[in-house]
């Protein structure tokens, strides 16, 4: 297989892994076993993807409530997320921090986050860390069109401007924060407008459509890692589940998930950019193998066993 | 009286306020939800009410003039309601979850608790910041906590921990007449508790702690959440002939600190149960306040029922352990007795 | 007199106000008698003057740890002013407050505020409530380019734009944050230019020329007045002190304020755009009972008693 | 041992930490100021030095990627540090004015100090976050205030108070060393005290009172400047035959529980000397641990001696009733002799 097409190959991958790890966390949802609260990414995960490919475990990223899509993009492992999301000891944070809080270090995901807006700040420390040690890195700090309002990504935006940091600040605008549409919120109805005004180069893309992620973000990238500052990225797409699981989604328009199911299905979209090159039995093996896979995540986090008791004491500090 | 939710009493104190007050506005994210898309399909819409359902209906009601939905900028929402308090405006402004005050704490703390005093009392504050508290959700370490006791320590706010629905509306309606800043901790597992509460507009007083169970052995002092689990307790001790007072205070700033001394003074016995902190919280406020006043009532060591000093943990076998139960709270008055 | 002309008077003994203000108390300062910090505006008197000339009581404006100015612009009394920054009973704040939180309610007068970037917020709130009971009054924030980088300012910039407040917000850009240039902190180099971001209008003015000042303010107060929203506006004026009285301004360039002194002068350059209508004799005679009442304020503030020790305990709350 | 005000000293712990490790960098507002132009005259200028002059010559040794000069933002500030923190660097974040923090606490509260925790273990955060505390310079209500209260009620976050100028230097290079979030709490009125302190670089443990005098009589417990009153009461006292002895903690979380109790129990009268708050601060964390702990050896009620529960004031006189006075921790001294 050429290399070119093992990338195609393993971009569609994860955005399935993504897919199908999110519908069955949405369906899993429903039996009671899975504690607090679930935001899915299903929909958007051209974007966390087009955005990943780009980058290796020297990378950090900092993401957002609705987290998963992100941190199986960077490589977390999909047993320990599930196993988290269950609360288990086997998860990636112990059971410590659930579904708002998984990370992997070592992964370089700086974990999700359950205040809106708290990635940035923590983003630019990332990219500090790169560009003080000389590791070529990058930090990628994903916000939602909500979130964009929030003054802690102001100020980071400025911060990485005037430190010239490489920072890559990716705003997910998927139309809503919780049943507040983003024409609403956003006071100029262009998120990507905003990064002018802080001296930052922007675009704004089609976030359905992979190779349009994947090419605006490789360019700010490339800038970053060769010491040209950060840059800002909107990115469209849609979600198409409520903002958590259990929102009765009054503010949604009839037949609106229906029609982004059917027209905006970054996964479908991928698959009929490259009927002519990739043969649909290839992504059905993928599809099949990523099943197996979640089965197997979901399984063994249902078997898996609580933390004991004790570990509420751990962890606090180095110390303890 | 009509049999309320938690939920409703809140809802039915704003409402009825605002009627009241045409200066008394809501401010918050998804107040309302709808009228926050500009699509025709959303402009007439109230989508979420809230996201706890608490404000679901009140834009129907009276319009988005006095229900303001805002974008996600809890600086600018608490700054803003300060700003308006002190110029003639009555805001209620929410924080959806109280954890997420750290990204507009100035306002509170430096700002609106602190107007009247810099200004050498030439101003007036009538604000209120509601929001939910209160773990056992496996919402996690930022959506879990219970940080009353920050809010509490700084002179100028006066804070309000109500347990019942009966309390929640006349303390509410207090505290938008109230005319200076206050912060409105409303326990996120007490939602759906009902009791019996006036249809009417009522007014309880803040500094007034409720007893919600006498006895002349033990004194428990708790709020919200845990005055329920202290009630459950006083219950089933009380079978076995342990009489046990439950104090809760309602309003921790200002506290009424002769109706804790007093009861303190008649039992001797001490027992706090604080969902804040381990560190610097509620309990430990109280129980220098006993051992500094009521020391030679006491005839046994204080025992405070806290969390751990860690975090909110998400997996929940970790988080009920991290909670004050009811278990520990009886093991704690067993203690008070035997020593 | 003819109105214009009575108007043009009132303006420049504002500024004569400030100016005499501030130099006394750079001088008075020195003797010990005054507590704690002191920022001084000369330099920027036009600015303060500009806008509050529009104003009336109606209308909030909101101000800095450098508020001096701002306060005399918008009617505080200077004999209370002078009491409050000597730590007297008969001060505006009866002593309570100090040189940073000067505040007149009754004046329109807000608050200076010793955080940086605290105003916006708040004066948000006043053109909610002008807006909600219908006064037809504006809010008016002042920021410097220091503070102009604060998460705060951005935050209410947004939000007024989506709220439709009737505010201003003015940036006073000073060339300096303490001893930071602009040009660094900045990530832009152009704050008024961020403010397109936003979704707002924006100007950008010579702030050391009251007529400039006075004309942009004036089209973004009718502006908002008329339900048109919020606007921003970048004066560009010049601090003539350190940041604080007792910074040894290491920063300057040799020279700097000699020549500040002698080309950017708001009052001579007032003087020299009118000296065709004014004569030198009127302005000397405002300069002169200028000059008188500050006397005065100095030494009564100084005989003024501190206010008694109970007073400690008073105006916490409302009930004590 | 050379002489070393207590400024110094925190800049010579500075130094050596830079110079010792390469990850060690500084952030904050004005670190340096000059570097922070662009014109060719200001480039290399360092023209503040920190507005406390505690920076003052460490950008000309080491530099602007060492020596960060920022905007005025100070959530990015400490945001951007701890990011830093959990990815490789050693950073000290400056907030100049502790009272700051209001406009960043979340990045302390709900990020920096739970990613162990949230994060299973899985992270280290080796973050100091310095700034002044304290009152006594008319600087008002906010730029006055000792909020080290609110910081150790965070779990996660470590909370260092020195009182002198061997002490700040040790536990600020243990602050750098340490892999936890610390807050490093300098107050204001102590930067030009001397003291002996070694040149070449120490550490002192966290958790570790100091006695600063022995005695027998009365434990007085206090914290930076407050240790200095404390002991001059003692000094004072002992000539009457009274004998106090002076227990400085000067880390508050984590806290030298033991070393208190212990002083408690041989003296059993006690006097807390807090500048934090007249509610829910350290007195009261204090108080409430001994009347748990040591209260059979207790001999008289707890005196608490902090500010009232007020703002801080400008005006002079009323700032200097305000502080928590020699003349109150004498009477407060005298009043448990007599109890
Ligand atoms: C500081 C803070 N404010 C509010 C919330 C509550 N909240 C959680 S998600 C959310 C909406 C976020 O919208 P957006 O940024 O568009 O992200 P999306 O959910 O669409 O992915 C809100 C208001 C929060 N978690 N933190
Ligand atoms: C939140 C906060 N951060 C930092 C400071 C310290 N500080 C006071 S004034 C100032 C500089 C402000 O610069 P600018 O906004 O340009 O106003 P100028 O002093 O030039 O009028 C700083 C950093 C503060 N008071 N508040
Ligand atoms: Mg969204
Ligand atoms: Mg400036």
């Amino acid at each position: 297989m050429s290399q070119d097409k093992q990338k195609l190959l393993h971009a569609y991958r994860k955005m399935r892994e993504i897919r199908t790890f999110e519908e069955r966390l949405h369906k899993e949802n429903t039996t009671g076993e899975i504690p607090g609260f679930i935001h899915l990414y299903s929909g958007e995960e051209a974007i966390a993807v087009g955005v990943c490919e780009h980058l290796s475990d020297q990378d950090y990223i900092g993401s957002t409530h609705r987290g998963h899509g992100h941190c199986i993009a960077k490589g977390c492992d999909i047993r320990g997320m599930m196993a988290e999301i269950f609360g288990k000891e086997t998860g990636l944070c112990r059971g410590k921090g659930g579904s708002m809080h998984i990370a992997d270090l070592s992964k370089g995901m700086l974990g999700a986050n359950a205040i809106v807006g708290g990635a940035p700040p923590l983003v630019i420390g990332a990219s500090l860390t790169a560009k003080t040690l000389g590791t070529g890195g990058v930090g990628v700090s994903f916000t939602g069109d909500g979130g964009s309002n929030q003054g802690l990504v102001f100020e980071a935006m400025n911060m990485a401007v005037v430190l010239k940091l490489p920072t890559i600040f990716v705003f997910e605008n998927n139309g809503y924060g919780e049943g507040t549409g983003h024409d609403y919120a956003v006071g100029s109805r262009d998120i990507a407008g905003r990064a002018a005004g802080f001296g930052m180069p922007s675009v704004k893309v089609d976030g359905t459509d992979f190779f349009a992620v994947h090419e605006a973000v490789g360019e700010a990238i490339r800038r970053a890692r060769e010491g040209g500052g950060p840059s800002a990225i909107e990115a469209i797409a849609y979600r198409w589940h409520g903002h958590f699981e259990g929102d009765p989604m009054l503010y949604r328009a009839d037949g609106e998930v229906e029609r982004l199911r059917a027209e905006k299905d970054p996964l479908k979209i991928f698959r009929a950019q490259l009927g002519k090159q990739i043969a649909d039995a290839e992504f059905d093996a993928i599809d099949a193998e990523v099943e197996a896979l979640v089965d197997e995540a979901v399984a063994k986090a249902r078997a898996d066993s609580y933390p004991p008791v004790e570990n509420l004491l751990t962890d606090v500090y180095v110390s303890y | 009286m009509a049999i309320r939710t938690y939920r409703e009493a809140v809802r039915e104190a704003l409402a009825q306020e605002m009627e009241h007050d045409p200066r008394v506005v809501l401010i918050g994210e998804d107040l309302c939800g709808g009228q926050a898309g500009s699509s025709p399909l959303e402009k007439n819409k109230e989508a979420l009410g809230g996201v706890l359902g608490v404000t679901k209906g009140l834009w129907t009601q009276f319009g988005s003039s006095r229900v303001i939905d805002t974008p996600i900028t809890e600086s600018a929402i608490v700054g803003m309601a300060a700003g308006a308090a002190v110029t003639g405006l009555r805001p209620v402004a929410e924080l959806m979850f109280m954890d997420f005050f750290g990204v507009c704490h100035d306002m509170l703390y430096n700002q609106a608790a602190k107007f009247r005093y810099m200004f050498g009392g030439r101003a007036k504050t009538p604000l209120v910041i509601r929001g939910m508290i209160g773990a056992g959700y496996s919402a996690a370490a930022q959506h879990s906590q219970s940080p009353y006791n920050i809010f509490a320590t700084t002179p100028g706010l006066k804070v309000v921990v109500p347990s019942t629905p009966y309390d929640i509306k006349g303390l509410l309606i207090q505290s938008i007449r109230d005319d200076d800043p206050v912060v409105f901790c409303e326990h996120k597992a007490l939602y759906d508790i009902k009791g019996e509460v006036p249809e009417e507009s009522y007014t309880i007083p803040f500094g007034v702690a409720n007893y919600t169970r006498e006895g002349t052995d033990v004194t428990i002092i708790a709020l919200a959440a845990m005055v329920h689990k202290a009630n459950a307790v006083a219950d089933k001790l009380a079978k076995e002939g342990i009489s046990v007072e439950v104090v809760d205070p309602r309003t921790i700033s200002p506290l009424d600190e002769e109706g804790i001394l007093e009861s303190v003074s008649s039992t001797g016995r001490v027992v706090i149960v604080d969902e804040s902190a381990a560190r610097f919280g509620f309990a430990h406020d109280v129980a220098a306040l006993i051992a500094s006043q009521a020391f030679h009532f006491l005839k046994a060591p204080i025992v405070m029922v806290t969390p751990p000093h860690t975090p909110v943990p998400f997996s929940p076998p970790l988080e009920q352990a991290w909670i004050p139960s009811v278990d520990r709270i009886e093991a704690a008055v067993r203690q008070v007795m035997e020593a």
